[in-house]
């Protein structure tokens, strides 16, 4: 914390950007709660009670910032797999995402049916996705269109990586909510990597958000690793779509600190140069550095929020691994509406 | 009560529900100022307007994976597929999507959308307009597939799987849409969802059969009838869930089963009646459980000599009765 | 014939073009004959003879300016079922066509067995498809892979409507093939619709060519009616390709004038005013005159010229008729490569 | 002869093939540095360069169809598909394409890809790491579905894959990747396509299975061995074309049939099994033909205890044999 690396931020324009200070707070408080039930999602795994994990470390402040900027409760939010931190900046409490790691009957996503990783709240308007990448696209473009058949404001946000735009269904996607100008919002987030596959190999243009072109709305390409700004071009793509102006595909382009998942292992196709740059661009201290940098966080206020989020994850876990498993019956039901 | 065709009778089932939901809208290809390839939603644009009649993009993905969105978001979306043969670049989302929904989420999500597919061979559409694609969803827990064929019960049907809250795959044969009449109420009824109907009583010999089948089905029985043998003739109607147990009566009376279908008979519909029988009903067996089905070709070809070689008729469901009954 | 409405294009600078007159002569005869073609299958469809046609007319330059720009018997053809021309051009006399229509045994196609309107024929580098629209386009992609890998320099040319680019296949082949800067182009014949689907409802964009943008190579789009200008673009993107300058979205504006097939009548969805105003683009009539105007041809050849098409086609659809229909038991075999 | 595990199997067939021919090239998600999901092409990146070893986008009807395009135009492509699951969005271009080129262009194009899919369930995959998918493509006249149990069979039965001038699904259990070991000669040796193989003979009962399945088939079977009851394990290995003699000349020396398969029970593989034994082998059955499958839910659930539940395992087979025994 010596040396300032964000000097460009020292000021928050608190007002600017419409948040009050503990709203910042509170993004600051949830991107240390993703990072850190991430951390223990991995000592659970290595500890072989969990047996699967995707971590969001390196794409918090993207997931935070953007989940931030809609209108929790009211707007649709369409997580993937990776989106640990949208899921908890949407209102799912940590408990249930250690409930859901380890495959517990309380699992309130799934109650132990799905992998590790599938958020699903329908109270809280996160919609339960699969495993298959990019098939979510296309339902939050049909989410958006019943909301405004039903004339309602509430905008969708649907999340997925630059693997995920390869596929049919992002083209299908965001071509049919092109033209019938549907407030959603397509999120990408781009860490540069599809497990191993680079960018490059992905597809030609720099930046996903060019892709947006051939769709006939605006794509917008942010870093990632600045909260404050992902909120903001957030909250316009939401503003411009609740205004019924359409669409917008936003790139925040984020870094993947661990491997794709827990049977990854990244050094196998990362350079160890690569792999140490990265750090440098880490969302959660440069927040921190922004914070402290503005006066709008002290030191003390730092040590006080870092050690709530502790005790509450320490309480989490305790709670979630006294949960009893399912049922082995359990595995029946729900196949239909009735029974 | 009028005639109406089974065209007709779907057209009114689904006129009767959007008028009576708002939930309810239609989206696919050309269904618009078009009415749909087979005119299914004529005049339903001028009817229900813009914003329920959705022409869509050429894109059977997009086309489904919208309508799963809306479903879960409150609608109650009716995609159409032009023709069943095209079906299967949408089968991700349904299979993966729609039919997991609930079950992936606890409960927590339904996937209410009714997936509209004229399907079957006999109008010498070649190999991409006269599929067969039922078994590739009725192996699929958490999908309803109903293949109607008669203008009751497919206007009684449509009915029913639009107001279901599950994802269901509703089958028109095209070759029935303008051939098959009969009597179908005016004004609101359904016909429940997975139950099957004995189209005809019979002691001798159980016929098991859908969509166009039926109609060759109980042309054969007729047959059979003049030759003394009683033939019952069961239309499964719903494919799934399966209604076992009236199959499994009619077996356990006659005691020798057929099953009548026009896919290919490898791992077609018929193979799960057929082990459901040799499992279940073993003990009441006196003959084996026929199949009657098209070939193993990869689909239908087009010129008509080729195409009715294939697919069953009247004469080889007769034939195929004559063997058992002679057993 | 009596104004001359194309005076910009009174010299046709062969030299210039690579054309022999010869060539373009060769053009002129193919799109008489596609034409012809089409016209005399609308008389058997009402005959009662075929059962079912797409026809081509309004797309006959851009189907033959785009075949005669590739190295027939080289390069590669993946057609799609308006492509009348196409077939005709790359090497497929009438009789093939009327044999196919008519769903005969000797239909060198597919015996019978397709619908009519699925051009194949390996000795001409035709490629078999499918009535779905767009799966053919990954398919010409891996035509392209195959032929670079072997170090050939054969270049495959692609076709499909506006509408097959709504599909997932559209994006996910482009995607790849500009990835690996693959020798191929994609034609799109623009007609602007999609059965009773308007280009508006089917993409926000004006130009199909603008989609190549996102997958990083160039589109261009051209005036499908002149069947000079399609050839030159499109032996530019020949020759691009073959020097290893990767693929081309070419996209050619032309019109629809029939109905979409013999089972759709564009009357329920077309104004009047509509399908008047596009008579005045008539491929064929614009190449007649621009051949005339500029002295390449003189009303006597022309007569001769179109004399020797009635009379082709007069033998290939007699001999045609009277060849046999498949047996019943022709619907077997060559479903796997032994039996 | 060196023990290998099915990983290393196919690995090895695959290896040896791509030595074999220039024109067998692999493309699929991960294949390159990475050397795949499971490493089935480890090491095959700095073997065989990146023309041979594509490292794909994510999207696999891209995936299929590029393959199926090199495949018309001279190439033996092996497309890898990471997980079974991910398939169905490549479904079109299987069926629609692959499956009926030959068909449809009266044998002039051929489509001789190799599609490569890990299958199965007992990983603790959950809804989308489990599925079986065979039926989707066993019911498809024209392609060629295997699903090998023994590395033998695996490295035997790639290389005949890799070789057929038709499009091969080839399915490898991914619980049998590490699990299962055995004898496998190093060198060129292949296993034709289309027959099975009994992998235990007896006289009382026919048990057909593939995949993980026949492993615990044979141990279900040494446990009735040692009851007085003779077991026959039959492991298919093609699922389609079906080496229909050998299932019927088994059943009718045992006159009693028991089908084992991991996919939900209702229009499963076994069904076809069923129906062709209840209608060709009709009077040799002594008892009913049983099946033992998962339940009709829509994928495996992920926590052990429910999964567990739901698969067969050897006991439930077991039991199963004890109820034919009996009969
Ligand atoms: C359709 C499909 N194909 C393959 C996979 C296997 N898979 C899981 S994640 C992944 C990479 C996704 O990359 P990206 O979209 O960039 O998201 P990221 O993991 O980088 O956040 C792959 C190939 C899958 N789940 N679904
Ligand atoms: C996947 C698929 N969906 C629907 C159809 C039915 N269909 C046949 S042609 C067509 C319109 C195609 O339009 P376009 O691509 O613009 O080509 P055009 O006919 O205008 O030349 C449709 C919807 C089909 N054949 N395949
Ligand atoms: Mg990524
Ligand atoms: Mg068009």
């Amino acid at each position: 914390m010596a040396t300032t690396r964000y000097k460009a931020d020292l000021q928050i324009p608190l007002e600017e950007l419409g948040l009050t200070r503990d709203e910042v707070l509170g993004m600051y408080r949830d991107m240390l709660m993703a990072r850190a039930v991430s951390e223990r999602l991995w000592i659970l795994g290595r500890l072989g009670k969990v047996y699967f994990l995707v971590s969001c470390e390196g794409h918090e402040a993207a997931q935070i910032g953007s989940v931030y900027a809609m209108r929790r409760g009211h707007d649709i939010f369409i997580p993937y797999y990776r989106d640990l931190g949208v899921a908890l900046a949407a209102g799912s409490p940590p408990l249930d995402i250690f409930l859901h790691a380890l495959g517990k009957r309380a699992d309130p996503y799934s109650a132990g049916r799905q992998l590790p990783g599938h958020y699903s709240r329908r109270d809280l308007n996160i919609v339960s996705g699969s495993s298959v990448v990019g098939t979510q696209i296309p339902h939050g473009v049909g989410t958006a269109y019943a909301s405004r058949y039903r004339g309602e404001d509430a905008v969708t946000i649907v999340y997925f990586g630059e693997g995920a735009t390869s596929k049919g269904d992002f083209h299908e996607a965001l071509n049919f909510a092109g033209i019938h100008r549907l407030p959603v919002i397509f999120f990408c987030e781009n860490n540069g990597w599809a497990i191993s596959v680079p960018q490059t190999k992905q597809m030609v243009v720099q930046d996903v958000a060019s892709k947006a072109d051939g769709y006939g709305f605006p794509g917008l390409s942010v870093d990632g690793t600045d909260v404050l700004e992902v909120y903001r071009v957030t909250r316009e793509a939401a503003a411009r779509a609740r205004q019924g102006q359409g669409p917008t595909l936003i790139e925040a382009k984020v870094f993947r600190f661990s491997s794709h998942s827990s049977n990854d292992d990244q050094t196998r196709y990362r350079t160890p140069e690569d792999l140490e740059g990265e750090r440098a661009h880490d969302p959660v201290i440069r927040f921190q550095e922004q914070l402290l940098n503005s006066s709008v966080l002290d030191e003390v206020e730092d040590l006080q929020i870092r050690e709530e989020v502790d005790r509450t994850l320490d309480e989490a876990m305790t709670q979630a691994e006294a949960s009893p498993d399912p049922h082995p019956e359990d595995a029946s039901g729900q196949v239909y509406s009735e029974g | 009560m009028a005639v109406k065709t089974v065209l007709e009778a779907v057209r009114e089932g689904m006129a009767e529900e959007m008028e009576r939901d708002d939930r309810v809208v239609i989206l696919g290809e050309d269904v618009g100022i078009m009415g749909g390839a087979f005119r299914a939603t004529e005049g339903f644009l001028a009817r229900f307007g813009e914003e329920r009649i959705i022409d869509m993009p050429l894109a059977e993905t997009g086309i489904v994976g919208i309508a799963i969105g809306m479903a879960i978001n409150g609608m109650l979306p009716i995609a159409e597929i032009q023709f069943a043969d095209f079906i299967f670049s949408a089968y991700d989302q349904i299979v993966s999507e729609a039919a997991k929904f609930r079950y992936r989420s606890a409960g927590a999500y339904g996937c209410p959308i009714v997936v509209r597919a004229p399907w079957g061979a006999g109008v010498h559409g070649g190999l991409y307009h006269s599929q067969s694609i039922e078994v590739q969803f009725a192996h699929i827990p958490g999908l309803v597939v109903v293949a109607p064929s008669t203008p009751y019960d497919a206007k009684g049907l449509i009915k029913s799987s639009i107001r279901s809250e599950d994802p269901v795959i509703f089958l028109e044969h095209k070759r029935t849409y303008r051939l098959i009449k009969g009597e179908v109420p005016d004004g609101d009824f359904t016909v429940p969802l997975g139950q099957a109907d004995v189209k005809r009583e019979g002691s001798d010999i159980t016929v098991v059969a859908y969509g166009l089948m039926v109609h060759y089905a109980l042309e054969a029985a007729e047959v059979l009838d003049k030759e003394g043998v009683g033939v019952e003739v069961i239309d499964l109607r719903t494919l799934l869930p399966l209604d076992k147990e009236t199959v499994l009566s009619s077996v356990k009376k006659t005691g020798k089963a057929l099953i009548v279908y026009e896919d290919n008979l490898t791992l077609g519909y018929g193979a799960e009646l057929s082990a459901i029988l040799a499992s279940e009903a073993f003990e009441y067996l006196d003959g084996p459980v026929m199949r009657v089905a098209s070939p193993d070709i990869p689909s239908m070809p087009f010129h008509p000599s080729m195409e009715f070689n294939c697919l069953p008729n009247p004469e080889k469901i007769a034939d195929a009765l004559r063997t058992l009954a002679a057993y």
